[in-house]
């Protein structure tokens, strides 16, 4: 899951049709004036950070004219906002607010559809509008949002005239947007009444980062650490914590049985890394290094070999040993397909190999602590 | 059939039989004792591989057997079409095996497999074992022998752990089925459940489950109706929120999805809830009294 | 029930019915006794038209009644979406009344409905009378008196014209069908001729079938298998080949669809046919004995 | 049901990426010249006309070079080819021909499913193919011809290497022109392979006249008659036939069954004109002056009132014969809604009206011999 900027999703929004604010990213105070000057005074001055509760954080601010717009840009620019540095601001128009609503559409995992959320009750976290006033439609794959839907939406919102042929107009758009950009969720909130028009003043877009391979054009944040980034590049799931153990296993649901194991014990994982069902030896390579990378205490390495050979992990881990040295304690434990053969190279190595979960996980932590 | 979705009777063909990963995991299916009458590889028919023949297109393997069940070992950007295929020729259980497929593929996947009423498993699982019968995916063919404990799981390698564990300590399975890590996939929890109710060759389930999503939720809801019993195990205990551990579907988001949340709802409605992996035997022994 | 799709306890909804079509065949349908509970025209809601509540849409519609059918008086280019609204709303029978609606939105209109089991009677159709209980559609009211001949046509006023005849001749109906003019429709004779057979009431069949494409054709199979009688009337003997007569799928092209050869596969699956629609009466009567 | 010229299918064909032989369509001799230049000799002449025999009824020609081309342009305009004007010519590129295929997507009415029809037998009218060398898809209008579908017609069709995913890119294609453009059948044949390439040597499309409102830069042949465009634009389905007994009902199936009445009394229709439905005064009046304006020996209504309303008709009929006056005799039938006040009506103008559809029927036949 990768996410949009907010200018970035307002972009992506224009570009489909569905009005947003006149108004521009910046980087500086001089440029926040003149955008200021461009789209007319008053303006909105809000920080590009991924956070939802930049209001309450202080990261948006209102000026009145390109002046005071330069001085606000200057005060948010290079500070922080909720633990995030601000390093972009969006400058755009203040709308005329006369009623805020909500739109979203996602996934619906448990229901197997997209499913479109909307509220009259928008402006606020949508967690936090009773559920009678949150509309949850399922979309059928095979029809998207057709006329009739968008018809049923409006009126379940409460709209007519002008306005409901507004977000008749909107939604599929909406819905276009969710299913050719392979978005996990496209929201708006609020979607601001002005007027007989409907405008998105915010925009949060997260796109599936299995599709990243087919979005080639469309920009996005990279939140990843450089180890997370190296990791994904290998085609390893890498989450980076803040203990002293690294872990390496194969699947992930076993890492993080591990990861449980070693807290049970009283253990600090330094990190999550899933190598993968099927990683090769080179791949396997990669993953200790980074796990390296991180100056772990201890590394335990867990393998239950099913696509994965416990041969080929055992020769990586030999050849990393052999080429580059290992200066922490590493525990493994071995088994599954090819299971003799990969103890065999590691005892050849000078490590003996552990057979059961938590035996090697206590092992672990019971040298972290020395 | 006395088991639940495969048995030793079912002819399976693999999808990618000619890659790598299909080649290695046919023969790896064909010692286990599956039924494996063929492969299919587009431009490649004609050849073996894994001396099972290959063909072009499903269809053309269809016409030549009688096909129950296909296995997908074909990279994230064609699964989709692959899957599509399987389910349009009529066959009836299809294993998607490959991970990484965009969710607004799995979306179309599964809503084509709605329409023609067929059994998906994953995609991003290990696959489904009807122990000592047949297995259709890619877990390792040692641990997996004939019992009467049935094993539903999101995740794969975690589930050769506690299959391991149990088959060490006498308890063979009925059929081991992974659903997949996937945010969407064809079975849920409760599918599975339903069949496992109902199966004479079951005695007992061991549902092993993560954090992230309601899928544990929803199942405990079912297992507080369920007459045999249940053991759970739910991994991501550690896990802090906000971040995707591995699974594109483990992630604990505004406080949703939590390991405490899903213990709670299990514990419930009835069901055992094993702190550590390991411990899983010992409650199954326990709860069958 | 013991009619065949619809019946006196049948509830009605009009799309459209704010229209000059849609409000006077909604009287229409109230003077026949038709249970017609709402109507739908977007943007119009809160009123009343032809003395019943007008509502937005159909789920604001199907929200404050039980609706069993729908039937559409709407524009051609916006037919598509009103019929995907009601069978989206979960309404078990939808009549499309409505003419010269792109063949390709008949398509997708079938797909849907038969994704959702609905029944489709049209597009192109006069709609569907059970007699004395309950009219769906536009045929005038005077001609169709309860009785035991099912009548199933593809026209709609050469139909009236067959019901006017068997009335004056003392033969009331069970219940009449217009399948509809157009090449893609949602039912066939056959779909129809089925519930007749099963229908306790109705004794014997009368079939109006036209030149073009093969429905009559499909039909005589399954007529030398049903043990009620059938009396049909084709129209279109002297219509010259390769020119459209009216209907979308009244067309005789490369030899196909000719009177010829439906009166043909008729006559040998055991139907009688009349040469002109006035000797159906007594044919009929023949077929009764 | 609206037909394309081949050029215009291939036009068509052109802009969604199916490979058409280089050539142009011309409307005189030197032009046919300046193509056959510009493409390079030999090239193909064929007659634009609507008719599958073009070739057996003398219609296409070859040229080795510009001069012949002019010479065998200037024999084909302005003859007759199977009974059709030549007004227009395409000249284009003689493809190398290493074997003929056929591919269609139409609609089957039976399956309420397109259908795709191939043949590596192509090259004849698909009609005279035999069965087991057609290969019938039905295609489910949710999926289209997705990449797997097209790869096992390429199969089914004996095709491997560079042709199979030539036929693999095309079949989607085609059906994207079905699909998008409204279209009754998308027909190429033959199909010709030449060395690794697929060329659409021929194009028949038909559009869907109902759909010809969205389809409007759609260009198409009108092959109707003048009464036949007049009565198509007031909603009236109008056929011109060769008899002298002008007949109006209303309802394609009753029209039908009216001229089937007349032809069983040995009289002879001279059109079928379907007033429809819901016809109103206004359009009823209109037929009227288009069944007039054919000069028949006898006019017969016959009129089964359901939309349509008695009144309506004897009222437009009256206004008609005031007006104007009708110079040969009528003949109606009228029953159904509101039938009473039609009949006086129409009493009120001297006629009377028949009940019964036969007796109207013969009493046309009668006057029409008279």
């Amino acid at each position: 899951m990768v996410k949009l900027f907010e200018y970035m999703g307002k972009e992506l929004f224009a570009r489909y049709g569905v009005p947003v604010p006149a108004g521009k990213m910046v980087t500086g105070a001089d440029e926040a004036a003149a955008v200021a000057a461009e789209t007319g005074a008053p303006v909105v001055i809000k920080s590009q950070i991924l956070s939802g509760k930049r209001g309450k954080g202080g990261g948006i601010k209102f000026a009145d004219n390109p002046a005071e717009a330069r001085e606000q840009a200057g005060g948010l620019l290079g500070t922080s906002v909720q633990g995030l540095p601000v390093e972009m601001l969006l400058v755009e128009e203040k709308l005329q607010i006369d009623h805020e609503f909500y739109l979203a559409i996602t996934i619906d995992g448990a229901a197997k559809r997209p499913v479109l959320i909307a509220s009259a009750q928008g402006g606020m976290d949508i967690e936090d509008v009773p559920a009678e006033y949150i509309i949850k439609e399922h979309i059928d794959i095979y029809l998207g949002i057709q006329p009739y839907l968008a018809r049923d939406i409006s009126r379940r919102l409460g709209l007519s005239g002008q306005l409901a042929r507004e977000m008749q107009r909107l939604l599929p758009l909406l819905y276009r947007i969710f299913r050719e950009k392979d978005a996990e969720l496209v929201e708006i909130n609020p979607l601001v009444q002005s007027g007989e028009k409907l405008v998105a003043a915010d925009a949060k877009v997260t796109i599936d980062d299995d599709a990243l391979y087919r979005q080639k054009d469309l920009p996005y944040v990279d939140e990843r650490t450089p180890a997370e980034r190296q990791a994904h590049a290998l085609g390893l799931s890498y989450v980076q914590l803040d203990g002293n153990i690294a872990v390496m296993a194969n699947g992930a649901g076993i890492t993080m049985g591990t990861l449980d194991i070693i807290q049970h014990y009283g253990g600090r994982p330094a990190n999550f890394l899933d190598a993968g069902g099927g990683t090769g030896m080179e791949a396997t390579a990669k993953a200790l290094e980074i796990l390296l990378s991180t100056n772990p205490r201890v590394i335990l390495i867990n393998i239950f070999g099913g696509i994965t050979r416990c041969d080929d992990v055992a020769a990586a881990f030999a050849k990393v040993k052999q080429e580059r040295g290992i200066p922490v304690p590493v525990v493994i434990r071995l088994v599954g397909t090819n299971e003799e053969e990969g103890v065999r190279i590691l005892r050849d190595n000078g490590i003996e190999a552990y057979q059961v979960m938590h035996e090697a996980a206590a092992k672990a932590v019971e040298l972290a602590r020395s | 059939m006395v088991a639940i979705i495969i048995d030793e009777k079912t002819n399976v063909i693999v999808q990618g039989v000619t890659g790598n990963q299909g080649l290695f995991h046919t023969r790896q299916m064909l010692a286990y004792g599956t039924r494996v009458v063929g492969g299919v590889s587009p431009g490649k028919g004609g050849r073996e591989a894994a001396g099972v023949p290959v063909y072009d297109t499903v269809n053309a393997a269809v016409e030549a057997h009688q096909v129950d069940a296909s296995v997908l070992f074909i990279p994230a950007p064609f699964a989709k079409d692959a899957a599509l295929e399987a389910i349009d020729a009529g066959i009836k259980v299809v294993v998607i095996v490959t991970e990484h497929i965009p969710v607004h593929d799995e979306l179309e996947i599964v809503a084509f497999a709605r329409r023609r009423g067929t059994i998906v498993i994953g995609p991003n699982t290990f696959g489904i074992v009807s122990s000592g019968r047949c297995k259709i995916g890619i877990p390792p063919n040692q641990f997996f022998v004939p019992g009467h404990i049935g094993v539903v799981a999101r995740s794969g390698t975690l589930t050769y752990e506690i299959v391991g564990n149990l088959t060490a300590n006498g308890l063979g399975q009925s059929t081991v089925i992974g659903l997949g890590g996937d945010r969407v996939v064809g079975l849920s929890f409760v599918d599975v459940l339903e069949k496992f109710e109902k199966d004479p060759e079951t005695r007992a389930v061991v549902l092993v489950g993560e954090i992230g999503g309601n899928a544990e939720e929803d199942a405990a809801r079912f297992i507080k109706k369920m007459r045999k019993p249940v053991v759970a195990y739910i991994a991501g205990k550690s896990a802090p929120p906000g971040k995707r551990m591995g699974h594109a579907g483990a992630i604990i988001e505004r406080g949703k999805g939590t390991f405490e949340g899903k213990v709670q709802a299990l514990t419930a409605a009835g069901a055992r809830v094993a702190v550590l992996p390991f411990e899983v035997p010992a409650l199954i022994k326990e709860a069958l009294g």
